[in-house]
């Protein structure tokens, strides 16, 4: 019907004096967009079915194909964009909520782009990390309240459960079924090499991966799939996830066709039945509720695992907080608006949360205020896209950062968003077993340890130029940071000055 | 220690290679009477037709002996061998004394007793490379040529000279041309080919006698000739190993390539060997199985440890373009494939393949003539992908790893 | 020494590997100028079917039958690296008939053709190896 | 402008010397050594810290304090009434010198806490007097308790440590440990109470460096109660010296394990033992550590420490003649008062030099 036409997004656009009709295109698109007429010994495309992923183009050996937006136009104005237009078109055809992947893509600020970095000059030497160790090395956990002495006066080791990490960073949580075996064995695998830690997700644990557990965190959510015993004591600390920066307030579906196989096993449930995370955890009504959830873990794992809790970045964010840090969980892991998903509402994705620069300040600020700090480490995630980021959120305040749209990036993806329809031609977000081996996690997971490398390297480049050659030394060194851009309110907020006082 | 070599061809140097591989010190003598560095006897006809050159067709480098460092001794025959001396005796006189010695002796034309032969002035045989320069001599664009066997010599010869001469008639007593390695219809298919390029064929009769330029068939016709090219067949060159060593058809060898007696080896055309597609001792007159024997030979010569023993019947050959490659024995269920440039057949009992031929589309052929050498239980593999299509695909997940990465899984 | 090793596991039947490898006998520095219009015949090829693929081209035997078979010596182990010399090949097809994985195949130059690990290109790591997306081919060291 | 509204960096020299004996000498040595250093020192502060100078009173807080005015004089003593016991009150004797101005009333108390305010406070004696040092400190305006130890205390102003020492007469003192300070701030405040030694209860810090890590430090031990109003990198390593010794209970050397922590590849080579004592340290108090170039000295009742920076980005030299340990930016500082020293090295960034008197317990 005319009126459900959308003109689509992209345009595939294939220069015919290089295509050589090799149909590489043609046999990676899950999408079905190339086709190769046998009668011209010529390629065609179908537009239509584009979803912008840039499969084909990464793999067209002559340089034949590149995708560009369509410059079909609405008569837009400021207030009826393309696609609020668009957007209305499909749900006044579908009666249905929008759903979208990967993290909110609207105009909202980012803070990390508005924060710059310090360095040395003068009188305090920067540090060069090719001469002098630099160190990344970081704890998560509680502090112990006292220091206890043997009768011999040597300190008795009494840190409660804690994680060590190589640098500070981890993988965030991606369930097993939201992305794929190789993409989990590529985390998995790069955690170890890297010395950091990765996140199950709330899909379980395949019993491949058992192997990795002390560089995994095995998550506990709303929906309790593949949670038991082994499953809680196999990993090196346990989250129990609240919520999440892409969809906070919301709960999680894996439609039924995607639970197969492994799948099914792993998070214990019948093949084909849809995997539904509610909204909140049914048994946490309240914050006493969580610490109860929290001892329980605890107890289950003889109290030799941190506990870590996930929310996501929302208005009261730093009250919650609080009350997490007093909830006996170790480490609290902080979700910003920003981060992704493998499917969520449009409107939640785009209009729910707060940006994670100005939630993380706000916890460090409140936990220092109350002088519970120490309780606690804090985890910043939401869509950390470079070591400066990780610099910047540590100097408000995180001991760690999450990684996980820019690891699935580093895996492959190009961020078409559309995860959700389970057919990513890389790889990484479906369990069709043809589109899954497209991932090598070979190859995977040494593109994730060179991207921490990487990054490890600059973040020694950036504190080694303020001077510092600890990471620890880093840590809520708000001094270290400056803002432009930012209103008084901004500014106080974050914690920091403008740039030039 | 010295090692004597007797015979400059695949298996001799196949001997030398073998030698080398294991021990790179010991005295290595190579004895050809001809007078030639080694050369690949089966590209003669290649040479006739123009598409190699004597200096191409030579089968090692020129600094072959020199790398192997083995000494050549061209042009001299061994007329003698005392096993109780270990020495063998030259034609000029002379004695070379040998700790061990291989026989590679080859095979020789087999020319039956026709009447009035030794009447015919211009006749050749087409083994070697004096006989490819003396039939090369006497072609003229005016000549008739008739050779006698429509065998693989016979029919390669007609295929070098055939641009070269007036005409070219193909005689033999067998009913289909190629009778060793083609079935009817096969041969009928590449009886057409030939015929359709210009070669003329009498089939199913044989010589009754030759008179001067003329041959009376037993059919009763008379056939013209300038040139006649004898090509029925070979036999094993054993007469050096008489009463010295166990021969049957051929010089008796085990998988070692070992004769009857210590410390003398045979390898090559000159021996008899299991054909292990029909289990039955023979003469294959082959080059690959010669290289391997003789291989074989001179590694346990030189007290290193290899069997030979995957010998079968195989035969790849070309006509003006048309390929064909055969391998084992023709026994068995036949699986048929006949499209246009592909003939097919396949022949299996027994859970094995025996045997298959293959003219035109001969792609992949290895992974046929594998199944056979390799005794593969047909039901390992995929055996009705693999009739169509020969492809590791056929095999299973293991092998593949195996085969494409080294890799047991 | 290394060779060229297939993981059918990492496949995707791509085919890229056939193009990469007709690309580099090619000696173009254009991909789309050497083999546009052209039907290739490279020396490594894909097998598939029912979801399974992967490349074959040639093993690089330690003891190579096709070289122990050819009937002219064209066929010789330089550096461990089983390489033919077409002028001396006769197109007899013998070392197709031995080769137990088809790796050598006809060529339209009269000679047959096989994969030489690139040692005669520009390429250095073979083409093929290049040119793969996902680690199915992979050029090293093995036992 | 002046500490406490704006971060200022400073360079400087220090200078320190004990006689493990006991015996007391006169502040005359400290005071010729840090005058080598001129140069070091851009006449915008300097100080003294020295011990041992009140045996007399050596049962009672010698309160320093800098007053505004008579009005802040009066609002403090007010509140030293309150709270303690004042057993001797009188000017600190200073002598007019040219280069010396704007000096403040500059007054010290000898105190002893009320029993029935201590009792009432569930506070230790040194928590209570640290928290009443805060008091004064944060919230009466114009008073600024700038020395606040048992037997020992600090002298400083804004001008050359050698003319400041002449003004508080320094020559006049006898202690058995005295350190020195002189200030290159890069920046222009002039308030004597930002000059240093930065002292709390016994500690007393000399610095001479700028310490990246301020902030971080800063903030962590702000939440432990203390308040940062100097902004200088003095106050917070005395304060951290103070929480890590005195609340926490560390050693002196552990408290060296933790400001300038060993690198983990040294701890990865050191004993098992030693091993985890070291990662507990540096797990726990990950924040207490210093980055950036210091070298310091520590002094407390009945000893001195003197620590570098974990990189040796400062330079320090330390002498030894007889019970006579001495410690300086130079070895030159050191050379003036004692030429023929049986020992002079350079301790490794991060190695403590702890000198306490004999038979202390280390």
């Amino acid at each position: 019907m005319a009126v459900n036409f959308l003109y689509p997004d992209y345009e595939v656009s294939r220069n015919d004096d290089r295509c050589i009709a090799c149909r590489v295109c043609e046999r990676q698109c899950a999408n079905e967009v190339h086709e190769f007429l046998a009668d011209t010994n010529k390629m065609v495309s179908d537009d239509a079915k584009c979803v912008n992923c840039h499969r084909c183009v990464a793999l067209c050996p002559t340089r034949a194909l590149k995708i560009v937006k369509n410059n079909n136009t609405y008569k837009e104005n400021a207030n009826w964009s393309a696609k609020t237009m668009n957007e209305l078109y499909r749900q006044a055809s579908s009666g249905g909520v929008l759903l979208s992947s990967m993290g909110n893509p609207e105009n909202y600020p980012v803070y990390f782009d508005k924060i710059l970095l310090n360095a040395s000059q003068v009188t305090n030497p920067s540090i060069d990390p090719l001469r002098e160790p630099m160190e990344t090395r970081v704890f998560l956990g509680a502090k112990p309240q006292n220091i206890e002495r043997d009768e011999a006066g040597r300190i008795v080791n009494n840190l409660p459960p804690h994680l060590t990490l190589s640098m500070p960073m981890m993988f965030s949580a991606m369930s097993y079924g939201s992305i794929s075996y190789n993409a989990h064995e590529s985390l998995a695998r790069a955690a170890e090499e890297l010395g950091i830690l990765y996140n199950t997700g709330e899909g379980g644990l395949h019993e491949d991966f058992y192997c990795y557990g002390k560089n995994t965190i095995v998550q506990v959510a709303s929906g309790r799939f593949g949670v038991h015993p082994d499953y809680l004591n196999s990993g090196a600390a346990i989250e129990i996830k609240i919520g999440q920066g892409a969809k906070p307030g919301i709960g999680g579906h894996l439609p039924g066709e995607k639970i197969v196989g492994d799948i099914s096993r792993t998070r214990m449930i019948p093949e084909g039945s849809d995997a539904i995370s509610p909204a909140p955890h049914h048994d946490i009504y309240s914050i006493e509720d969580l610490r109860q959830l929290v001892f329980s873990l605890k107890e289950a794992t003889n109290y030799q695992k941190p506990i870590i809790v996930k929310i996501a970045a929302v208005h009261n964010v730093a009250a919650i907080a609080s009350g997490i840090a007093r909830s006996g969980a170790d480490i609290i892991a902080i979700d910003g608006f920003r981060g992704g998903t493998g499917a969520a509402p449009t409107r939640i994705r785009d209009h729910v949360g707060v940006p994670i620069e100005l939630a993380l300040a706000g916890v460090d600020k409140r936990l220092r205020d109350e002088g519970i700090r120490d309780n606690v480490s804090i985890v910043a995630g939401g869509s950390i896209r470079s070591s400066a980021d990780i610099v910047k959120a540590i100097a408000l305040g995180a001991d760690c950062v999450y990684i996980a749209t820019a690891a699935l990036i580093a895996l492959g993806c190009h961020l078409c968003r559309s995860c959700h329809t389970g057919k990513c031609n890389w790889g990484i977000a479906t369990q069709v077993p043809d589109l899954v081996k497209r991932l090598n996690p070979e190859i995977g997971y040494k593109r994730l340890v060179n991207l921490l490398t990487a990054w490890q390297h600059e973040i020694k480049e950036m504190i080694g130029g303020m001077g510092i050659n600890s990471i620890e030394s880093l840590k809520g060194n708000r001094l270290m940071l400056r803002g432009v851009g930012l209103s008084e309110k901004e500014l106080e907020i974050l914690g920091i000055k403008y740039a030039g006082e | 220690m010295r090692y004597v070599i007797i015979g400059n061809s695949a298996a001799g140097i196949g001997a030398v290679e073998g030698i080398r591989q294991v021990d790179n010190q010991v005295e290595v003598t190579v004895i050809s009477s001809e007078p030639y560095h080694t050369y690949s006897r089966p590209a003669i006809s290649y040479l006739l037709m123009g598409r190699t050159t004597e200096e191409k067709m030579k089968y090692r480098d020129d600094d072959f002996y020199d790398k192997m460092r083995c000494k050549i001794l061209c042009g001299k025959t061994v007329t003698e061998v005392r096993p109780a001396a270990k020495q063998v005796v030259l034609d000029e006189g002379s004695v070379i004394s040998y700790d061990k010695l291989l026989v590679a002796t080859g095979s020789e034309p087999f020319v039956p007793s026709f009447d009035g032969l030794d009447m015919v002035s211009q006749k050749f045989t087409f083994m070697s490379l004096d006989d490819a320069r003396k039939l090369g001599a006497a072609l003229r664009k005016d000549k008739q040529v008739l050779i006698v066997g429509a065998g693989l010599i016979g029919l390669k010869c007609a295929e070098g000279i055939l641009d070269k001469v007036r005409s070219v008639t193909v005689l033999d007593l067998a009913p289909r041309i190629l009778s060793s390695i083609l079935v009817e219809d096969g041969a009928q298919l590449v009886q057409c080919h030939l015929e359709s390029k210009g070669i003329d064929f009498r089939l199913s009769t044989g010589v009754k006698y030759f008179d001067s330029n003329r041959a009376m068939l037993v059919n009763g016709e008379m056939v013209g000739f300038d040139l006649l090219v004898l090509a029925t067949g070979v036999r094993p060159n054993t007469a050096l190993l008489a009463s010295i060593v166990d021969i049957d058809k051929g010089i008796v060898i085990n998988k070692k390539s070992e004769t009857s007696a210590k410390d003398i080896y045979a390898a090559g055309d000159c021996t008899q060997t299991l054909d292990i597609s029909s289990g039955e001792n023979r003469i294959m007159p082959l080059l690959p199985g010669a290289y391997m024997q003789g291989e074989c030979a001179g590694v346990n010569m030189a007290d290193g440890n290899m069997s030979f023993d995957k010998a079968i019947p195989m035969n790849a050959i070309g006509f003006f373009g048309k390929h064909i490659i055969t391998a084992g024995n023709y026994s068995g269920e036949v699986y048929t494939e006949n499209v246009k440039d592909r003939y097919k057949r396949l022949f299996y009992s027994d859970n094995k393949l025996n045997g298959y031929i293959l003219i035109g589309n001969v792609e992949k052929a290895g992974i046929y003539t594998s199944l056979i050498r390799e005794r593969t239980p047909l039901d390992s593999i995929d055996f009705s992908l693999i009739c169509e299509k020969p492809g590791l695909m056929a095999f299973t997940k293991e092998e593949r790893n195996q085969k494409l990465g080294s890799v047991s899984l | 020494m290394k060779r060229v090793y297939v993981n059918e596991k990492w496949c995707l039947g791509c085919h890229l590997c056939e193009y990469y490898c007709a690309f580099g006998e090619s000696n173009k520095k254009d991909m789309a100028r050497a083999l546009k219009d052209i039907k290739i015949n490279p020396k490594i090829w894909i097998e598939e079917k029912d979801g399974v693929s992967f490349a074959v081209s040639c093993r690089h035997c330690k003891e190579p039958l096709c070289v122990k078979s050819c009937i002219t010596g064209a066929l010789t182990i330089k550096d461990g690296v089983v390489t033919i010399n077409k002028d001396k090949c006769i197109s007899c097809y013998t070392c197709i008939l031995i080769c137990p994985y088809g790796a050598v195949s006809p060529s339209e130059d009269g000679a047959v053709q096989k994969c030489e690990l690139c040692v005669k290109t520009t390429w250095g790591t073979p083409a093929c190896v290049e040119g793969c997306p996902n680690g199915a081919i992979v050029f090293e060291e093995r036992g | 402008m002046k500490e406490g509204q704006i971060r200022i960096p400073s360079g400087c020299a220090i200078s320190g010397l004990i006689d493990k004996s006991g015996k007391r000498m006169s502040g005359e040595a400290v005071l010729r050594s840090i005058s080598v250093m001129h140069d070091r020192s851009n006449g915008l502060g300097g100080g003294f810290a020295a011990y041992g100078i009140y045996p007399e009173y050596k049962d009672f807080y010698a309160l320093h304090i800098f007053y505004d005015n008579s009005a802040s004089k009066k609002s403090c003593e007010e509140f030293l009434e309150q709270h303690f016991d004042i057993i001797n009150l009188s000017k600190i004797p200073t002598r007019k010198i040219k280069v010396i101005t704007e000096e403040p009333l500059i007054w010290r108390y000898f105190v002893t806490p009320l029993p029935t305010k201590l009792g009432g406070s569930q506070l230790d004696e040194r928590e209570f007097v640290a928290k009443c040092v805060f008091r004064v400190n944060t919230r009466i305006d114009g008073a600024y308790i700038f020395s606040s130890g048992k037997n020992m205390g600090v002298f400083k102003a804004v001008g050359y440590p050698e003319d400041i020492g002449r003004f508080y007469r320094l020559e006049e003192y006898e202690g058995y440990c005295f350190t020195a300070h002189g200030r290159y701030p890069t920046n222009t405040p002039g308030w004597w109470g930002g000059a240093h030694p930065f002292a709390l209860l016994d500690y007393s810090v000399v610095h001479n460096g700028e310490i990246s890590s301020y902030d971080a430090n800063r903030r962590t031990i702000e939440m432990y109660g203390y308040k940062c109003t100097l902004q200088t990198d003095t106050e917070v390593i005395t304060y951290i010296v103070d929480y890590l010794h005195r609340k926490k209970g560390l050693t002196f050397s552990e408290t060296a394990a933790v400001i300038a922590a060993p690198f983990w590849q040294t701890i990865e080579r050191m004993t098992p033992e030693k091993r985890e004592t070291h990662e507990y340290l540096r797990n726990v108090f990950s924040a207490q550590l210093f980055t950036g170039p210091f070298s310091i000295l520590v002094g407390f009742e009945g000893g001195l420490m003197a620590l570098n920076d974990r990189l040796k980005l400062r330079s320090m030299v330390v002498g030894e003649k007889g019970d006579l340990v001495y410690i300086a930016s130079e070895e030159a500082a050191i050379r003036i008062i004692e030429p023929n020293l049986s020992r002079v090295w350079s301790p490794m960034g991060g190695e403590p030099v702890i000198v306490r008197l004999n038979g202390d317990e280390v």
